[in-house]
C-alpha cells in the first residue's frame, strides 16, 4: 500500500520559500501569479495491507516525524498497488 | 495635538481583570497604567503596555542588580543602554557585540527558533552600523537519556547553522553543555560581533520634530504575537498552546537586510535606527521616540502586511522577524528608498516624529492608541524583589575524595563523556570559514577572526560552569568573567569587554532572586579587577517548569585583541621533546569538579575559588610570555583540569606527553583538580629556566609538568594511554548519540 | 587577467574569491551585479559560492535563471572560460553548462570542513600550476554538494577524463568513507567538454593564505593567471 | 485559479531525503516501510481564470523553473476557487 503525503505550512506561517519561487516567477516574465505555498510531498510504501491500520499508521508517522507540528499540517491518501 | 480627548476605541472588548492577567500586568501594575492613562485603555494600548512592562523589555526584575555592572573604560564607545556594546580597536574601527537568549522559542520550535534567535542578535549589531563578522552560541540541553534532547540538539544546531551559513557570517565557536537542570528549560544564547568606523556608529534617539518614520524589511503578519510575555512566563504544561506564537526565519531577506542598512549608513541620510526584535514595532518606536525625547505618530495602514484584515493590536506586537524602523533626514527619503528597493525590499514611510511627546496610533482612520511615551518606556515599574542568598557549600579537600583505580581509564572516561568530548559534530555544520579571515578555527580556547585587510585578530570566547554558579552563584559569576578572560589570554589576545547572557528561573522565588545577585556580584568584582567592562547583555527570567528551575546560567561572551596575529597562540603540541610547564597556583580542588560527577555522581563540595588577584597576575604573565615569543603552546585548565588540558594538547598537536607528578597532594588532586587561573605551556626545551626564573620573579607558581613526545600519555613513565584511544573517545560520543533514532 | 565576478544578493563569497583573483593576478576583478543584462568582456567569469537568492527551491536553480545567467550562458558557450564554486557550481548544472545536479548531503546536514581532493588533471587552465593526481586541502561548506548523474553520463564523464577533483584519503585511495557528501565515483568537480567550463564544491579561496592555514587553493588562481594573462 | 503542483524524483535517481525518512521511520519503530520518496509540493494562485491558457502556464513554470527536468517529473491539477 502506498501513503501519498502532503504537508503544508499552517496558514499565516511566513513562507520564504515560497515568497522566493512567487518572485522568481514574475522574474521568468510570468504574470498574475498572487500566491505561492511551497509544502513537501511524501510517498510512503508499506508493507500493511490493511486500510485502517494503514490510515493509523501514516497519521502517527506524520505527527512523529513527517510533519512539523508546530508549524506543519498534512494530509494524505492511500492507495493499494 | 490629539489628546485623551479625541480618542474613539472601536469594538473595544471591555477590559475585564481576566484580560489584565492575560496580558501579564498584575493589580498595582495596571492601576499604573490607569494613573498615566487617566482612562481605561483600548485593547492595543493594554497589548502595549503589556509588552513593553514584561520582564523581556523593561528588566523590571533585573534593573537594580544590573546597575551594579562595571560599565566603563578606556575604550568603551558605548556600554549598555542601546542595542549592542561598542568597544574602540584602534585605528578607527570598532567592535560592537553582544549576546541575547532564545530559550523559549527555540524549546518549542528548535530550528525556527535558534535561527530566528541568531537573526535577532545581527540585527541588534548591524543596527549600529556594524558589518557582523562573527556569530558565536552558547547552549544549554538536558541530560543525553531524557527524550527530547536529541532532537532538540539536531533542531538548534541546524537552525543556527542554516541562518549564519546562508547570511554568509561565520560562526566561530561557542559552548555546550548538557545537564538534566535543562530537560525541559534549554538555553540558546546567540551572540554577534560586528566591525564599524568608529565615525559611523548609529544610535536610536530620535532627535528632531517632524522626520519621516520608516518601516523596511519583511511584511508584518500574525508572527510570535505575544512572544515577548511569552519569554517572561514560566512554562507549565499548557505551554504547547503557545505554539502559534512561533518566528520563521527568512535567512536571505536578512542577508538583503543587512546589504541594504549597511548602504544607506554610508550616505548621511539616518537619524535614528532601531530593528524590530521583541515586541516590534512597539518597542522600536517606542525606544526611538523616547531616547530622542520626542512623540512619535504612525499610520498603520501603511504598515507592508503579509495577512489580510489585520488588527492594530497585531500589527502593533508582531514580531515578524526581519524588520527595521528607520527615522530619516527629511531630505534622504529618495535615496533610502532606492536603495531598498535595489536589494528588493519593502520601503514605507509609516509615520513621523512629533513634538506632542506621544505615542499615537492611527489605523482605518482611527486612533487606536495615544500614550505619552516617556511614561510607557519610563515607569516601567521596577522590582526590587526579596531575595535569598544561596549558602556556599563547605570546600572538600582532596583526602576526602577517592582515587579512581586507573589514572588513564579515569581520563578517557571525562574526556568521552557528554560534557567534554568534541563539539566537532556541532561546529562543522557551521560555515566557520566565510569571509576568510577565521585564523582560528572552532576547537581552540578562543576563536581569532582577523580583522579584514589588517594584521590585527579579534578573539571571541563565551563561557559559563553552570553548576559552579548553582553551587555558589557569586563565585560561579565571578568564575565565568575569568574564564572568558584566560581564554582570550591564552590564544595571546588582551581582553577588552565583555557581553552577558543572564539566564535563571523565576525571579518572584526568593532563592532565584538570591542566585541572581550572587551571579551580579561575582561578574562585578571579576570585571573591575581584570579590567573588562559590560558593555552589552541580556536578562532571561522565568527558564524554569512546574516549579523546578534551570541552574543559574550567566553566560558571558568575551572579546580582545591580538596586535598582530603571528603572534596568535594556539594549544596544539607542536613539537617533540619540548618542557611542559604549569603556570598557576595548584591546590588540588575538587570540590564540583568533573572527576566527581562523572566518576561518582556526586556534585559537593565548593567550587574552586577564584582568587582575582592571582587570576591576572597568572594571565598577564602568560600574555607576555606569548607575545615575546617564549612559548610555542598555550592551553588554560578549566573543566576536568590538569590531565584532561594536557590530553586536548596532545590531541591537538598529534604529539604525546610524558608528565611529572609533584608529591605534595594525591595524583588524582593534581591530575583532575579545577583550581582556577592555571595554564599549560610549552616551550622549546632551553627556555624552560628562564620562564621559570620570571615567573618565580613575579611570585607566580610555575613547575615542570612534563615533556612533549611519542604517541602516548604516561604519568612519570607510567600507565600510558593511546592517543588513539583518547582520540575516539573524544571524537566519537556526539555522533554517536546523535545517530541514535 | 580581466576577470569578472557574479554578484548575486545573497552571494557571500564574492569578496573572498576576489581577494584571491586579485592575489593571483595583480588585478582586481569586476565585480558584477546580478541585476545588470550583461557580463563585461572578460578572460574568465567566476559564479562565486554563498546563498545566490536565498537557495529555495533548489540551490542555484533561480540564479540559473536570472537575466546576467543568460548572457553567462552565451559567453560561455562562445567561449569565455567560466569558474563555479560551490553555489556556482550548483547555477552550472542547473543551467545546463554541466551536467548532473548537486542533491542534499547524504547526511542531510551542511558540511564545514576541510578535505583531501585528489587533482585528476593537471593539463586544464584551471590546474596547470598543480602537479596530476596530487593530494590537496580545500575546505568545503555546502549543504547540496552531493553529485548526482545518471550511469551513461558518469561513464562519459569518466571516459572524457572531465572529473576535476576527487575527495579522497590521505593516501589518495577515493573510498566511501573519504566522500563527505555521498557524490558518485567521489566527484567534487567536473569539467564541461571543452575543458574551459569547471564546476568544483570545495572552496579554494578559502585556503589561499598561509594566516588561514594553507595554501593549496592558491595555484587553481595562478593557473588562470598562467593561462589566461 | 490554484495550480496544486507535485514534483517527484525520477526513478533510479538517488534520493538521500528519502533515504533518511526510511531510516527514521525505522528508528521509531514503525514496520514494513519498503520505500520512501520525497519531493516537493507547491501551490500556486493564479489570476488566470481560463484553464486551458492556466495549463500551458504551468506547464511552462515547472519546466522552466520549478522542476528540474534533469532528475524530476512534475503533475499537477488546477482548482477553480
Ligand atoms: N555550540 C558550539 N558552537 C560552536 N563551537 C562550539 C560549540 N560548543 C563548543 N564549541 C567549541 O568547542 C571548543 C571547546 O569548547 P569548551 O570546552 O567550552 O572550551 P573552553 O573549555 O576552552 O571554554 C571551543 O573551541 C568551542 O568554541
Ligand atoms: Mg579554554
Amino acid at each position: 500500500m502506498k501513503a501519498r503525503i502532503k504537508v503544508t505550512l499552517k496558514d499565516g506561517v511566513l513562507d520564504p520559500q515560497g515568497k522566493a519561487i512567487a518572485n522568481a516567477l514574475g522574474g521568468l516574465g510570468f504574470e498574475g501569479i498572487e500566491d505561492v505555498r511551497q509544502g513537501k510531498y511524501i510517498e510512503v510504501e508499506l508493507a500493511e495491507s490493511d486500510p485502517d491500520k494503514a490510515r493509523s499508521q501514516v497519521t502517527k508517522m506524520c505527527e512523529e516525524l513527517l510533519a512539523n507540528m508546530v508549524i506543519e499540517n498534512f494530509s494524505f491518501v492511500l492507495e493499494t498497488a | 495635538m490629539s489628546g485623551a480627548a479625541e480618542k474613539i476605541v472601536p469594538q473595544n472588548p471591555s477590559i475585564t481583570p481576566e484580560l489584565v492577567a492575560d496580558h501579564g500586568l498584575n493589580a498595582e501594575e495596571y492601576q499604573r497604567l490607569l494613573d498615566i492613562l487617566g482612562r481605561e485603555p483600548s485593547m492595543t494600548e493594554l497589548g502595549i503596555f503589556s509588552v513593553m512592562w514584561s520582564e523581556h523589555c523593561s528588566y523590571k526584575s533585573s534593573k537594580f542588580w544590573l546597575k551594579k555592572l562595571p560599565t566603563e573604560g578606556p575604550h568603551v564607545i558605548q556600554g549598555p543602554g542601546e542595542n549592542a556594546g561598542v568597544v574602540d580597536l584602534g585605528d578607527g574601527q570598532a567592535a560592537i557585540f553582544k549576546m541575547e537568549s532564545h530559550n523559549h522559542p527555540s524549546f518549542i520550535e528548535p530550528y525556527q527558533g535558534a535561527a530566528t534567535g541568531v537573526g535577532g542578535i545581527m540585527r541588534d549589531v548591524f543596527t549600529m552600523g556594524a558589518r557582523p563578522i562573527a556569530n558565536m552560541n552558547a547552549l544549554r540541553f538536558g541530560a543525553p537519556d531524557h527524550p527530547k534532547s536529541r532532537h532538540l540538539v539536531s533542531g538548534v544546531v541546524a537552525g543556527i547553522g542554516d541562518y549564519g551559513n546562508c547570511i554568509g557570517v561565520p560562526t566561530v565557536g561557542g559552548e555546550t553543555n548538557f545537564d538534566a537542570g535543562y530537560n525541559t528549560n534549554i538555553l540558546v544564547n546567540a551572540m554577534c560581533v560586528g566591525l564599524a568606523d568608529t565615525d559611523k556608529i548609529f544610535y536610536s534617539a530620535a532627535k528632531g520634530v517632524g522626520h519621516p518614520v520608516v518601516y523596511v524589511g519583511s511584511k508584518t503578519g500574525r508572527d510570535g504575537i505575544h512572544g515577548a510575555t511569552m519569554a517572561s512566563a514560566e512554562f507549565d504544561d499548557d505551554s504547547a498552546d503557545k505554539r502559534p506564537t512561533v518566528q520563521v526565519g527568512d535567512p536571505f531577506t536578512e542577508k538583503l537586510l543587512v546589504e541594504a542598512c549597511l548602504e544607506l549608513m554610508r550616505e548621511d541620510a539616518i537619524i535614528a535606527i532601531q530593528d524590530m526584535g521583541a515586541a516590534g514595532l512597539t518597542s522600536s518606536s517606542v525606544e526611538m521616540a523616547d531616547k530622542g525625547g520626542v512623540g512619535i505618530s504612525l499610520d498603520l495602514d501603511s504598515v507592508p502586511q503579509r495577512e489580510s484584515a489585520m488588527t492594530a493590536y497585531e500589527m502593533m506586537l508582531s514580531e515578524s522577524q526581519e524588520r527595521m524602523l528607520i527615522v530619516l533626514k527629511p531630505d534622504a527619503k529618495d535615496k533610502a528608498e532606492a536603495i531598498f528597493r535595489k536589494w528588493g525590499l519593502d520601503f514605507a514611510v509609516i509615520g513621523e516624529t512629533t513634538g506632542t511627546g506621544r505615542l499615537i496610533v492611527r489605523h482605518r482612520g482611527v486612533i487606536e492608541v495615544d500614550i505619552p511615551v516617556g511614561e510607557l518606556a519610563d515607569s516601567a515599574p521596577e522590582y526590587q524583589r526579596p531575595y535569598v542568598l544561596t549558602e556556599p557549600p563547605a570546600l572538600l579537600s582532596p583526602e576526602e575524595i577517592p582515587a579512581p583505580r586507573r589514572l588513564s581509564a579515569a581520563l578517557l572516561t571525562l574526556i568521552g563523556s557528554q560534557h567534554l568530548c568534541s563539539r566537532r559534530w556541532i561546529w562543522e555544520q557551521y560555515d566557520h570559514m566565510v569571509m576568510a579571515d577565521t585564523v582560528q578555527r572552532p576547537g581552540g580556547d578562543a576563536a581569532v577572526v582577523r580583522i579584514h585587510g589588517t594584521r590585527k585578530g579579534l578573539a571571541i570566547t563565551t563561557d559559563v560552569t553552570p553548576r559552579y554558579c548553582l553551587a555558589d552563584p557569586e563565585m560561579g559569576g565571578r568564575q565565568a568573567v575569568a574564564e572568558t578572560w584566560r581564554n582570550l589570554t591564552a590564544v595571546g589576545a588582551t581582553p577588552l569587554a565583555i557581553t552577558d547572557c543572564l539566564n535563571f528561573g523565576n525571579p518572584e522565588r526568593p532563592e532565584i532572586m538570591g542566585q541572581f545577585a550572587g551571579a551580579i556580584e561575582g561578574i562585578a568584582a571579576a570585571c573591575r579587577a581584570l579590567a573588562y567592562p559590560v558593555v552589552s547583555g541580556n536578562v532571561s527570567l522565568y527558564n524554569e517548569t512546574n516549579g523546578i528551575a534551570i541552574p543559574p546560567t550567566p553566560a558571558i561572551g568575551g572579546i580582545g585583541l591580538i596586535p598582530d596575529i603571528a603572534q596568535m597562540m594556539t594549544l596544539a603540541f607542536k613539537a617533540e621533546g619540548e618542557v611542559i610547564l604549569l603556570i598557576g597556583a595548584e591546590r588540588g580542588h575538587l570540590g564540583q569538579s568533573l572527576y566527581l560527577d562523572v566518576h561518582f555522581g556526586r556534585r559537593d563540595g565548593a567550587p574552586p575559588p577564584v582568587d582575582l588577584e592571582h587570576e591576572r597576575a597568572t594571565g598577564d604573565f602568560v600574555r607576555d610570555c606569548i607575545r615575546k615569543g617564549a612559548v610555542t603552546s598555550v592551553h588554560d585548565c578549566s573543566d576536568g583540569g590538569l590531565y584532561v588540558a594536557i590530553a586536548e594538547m596532545a590531541l591537538a598537536g598529534n604529539i604525546g606527553a610524558n608528565l611529572t607528578l609533584p608529591e605534595h597532594h594525591p595524583a588524582h588532586a593534581i591530575l583532575f583538580g579545577e583550581d582556577q587561573g592555571r595554564y599549560v605551556v610549552t616551550v622549546t626545551a632551553g627556555k624552560a629556566d628562564t620562564l621559570c626564573a620570571e615567573a618565580a620573579d613575579l611570585n607566580l607558581d610555575i613547575r615542570v609538568a612534563g615533556h612533549t613526545g611519542g604517541h602516548e600519555l604516561t604519568l612519570d613513565g607510567q600507565d600510558p594511554i593511546s592517543l588513539q584511544a583518547l582520540k575516539t573517545a573524544h571524537d566519537d560520543w556526539l555522533p554517536q548519540y546523535m545517530s541514535i533514532r | 587577467m580581466k576577470a569578472s565576478v557574479l554578484v548575486f544578493p545573497g552571494s557571500n563569497c564574492d569578496r573572498d574569491v576576489a581577494i584571491s583573483l586579485e592575489a593571483a593576478t595583480d588585478r582586481p576583478p569586476a565585480m558584477v551585479w546580478h541585476g545588470l543584462t550583461e557580463v563585461p568582456e572578460s578572460d574568465l567569469i567566476v559564479l562565486p559560492g554563498g546563498f545566490s537568492y536565498g537557495d529555495y527551491l533548489r540551490s542555484g536553480c533561480m540564479a540559473a535563471h536570472s537575466p546576467i545567467m543568460r548572457d553567462v550562458v552565451k559567453k560561455a558557450k562562445a567561449g569565455t572560460p567560466v569558474l563555479g564554486i560551490c553555489n556556482g557550481f550548483q547555477m552550472l548544472t542547473e543551467t545546463g553548462l554541466l551536467p548532473g545536479v548537486l542533491m542534499r548531503n547524504a547526511s542531510l546536514k551542511f558540511i564545514c570542513k576541510d578535505v583531501t581532493l585528489k587533482v585528476e588533471r593537471n593539463d586544464t587552465i584551471f590546474t596547470n600550476r598543480y602537479g596530476r593526481g596530487k593530494l590537496v586541502t580545500i575546505p568545503i561548506a555546502h549543504a547540496d554538494g552531493n553529485y548526482f548523474a545518471d550511469d551513461d553520463t558518469l561513464a562519459k564523464l569518466e571516459d572524457e577524463d572531465r572529473v576535476a577533483f576527487r575527495y579522497c584519503a590521505a593516501d589518495g585511495s577515493t573510498a566511501p568513507d573519504a566522500n563527505p557528501n555521498g557524490s558518485r565515483n567521489n566527484i567534487a568537480g567536473i569539467y564541461d567538454a571543452t575543458g574551459k567550463i569547471l564546476g568544483l564544491m570545495p572552496h579554494p579561496e578559502r585556503l589561499a593564505d598561509i594566516e588561514l592555514g594553507g595554501t593549496d587553493g592558491n595555484p587553481l588562481f595562478s593557473s588562470l593567471m598562467e593561462a589566461l594573462h
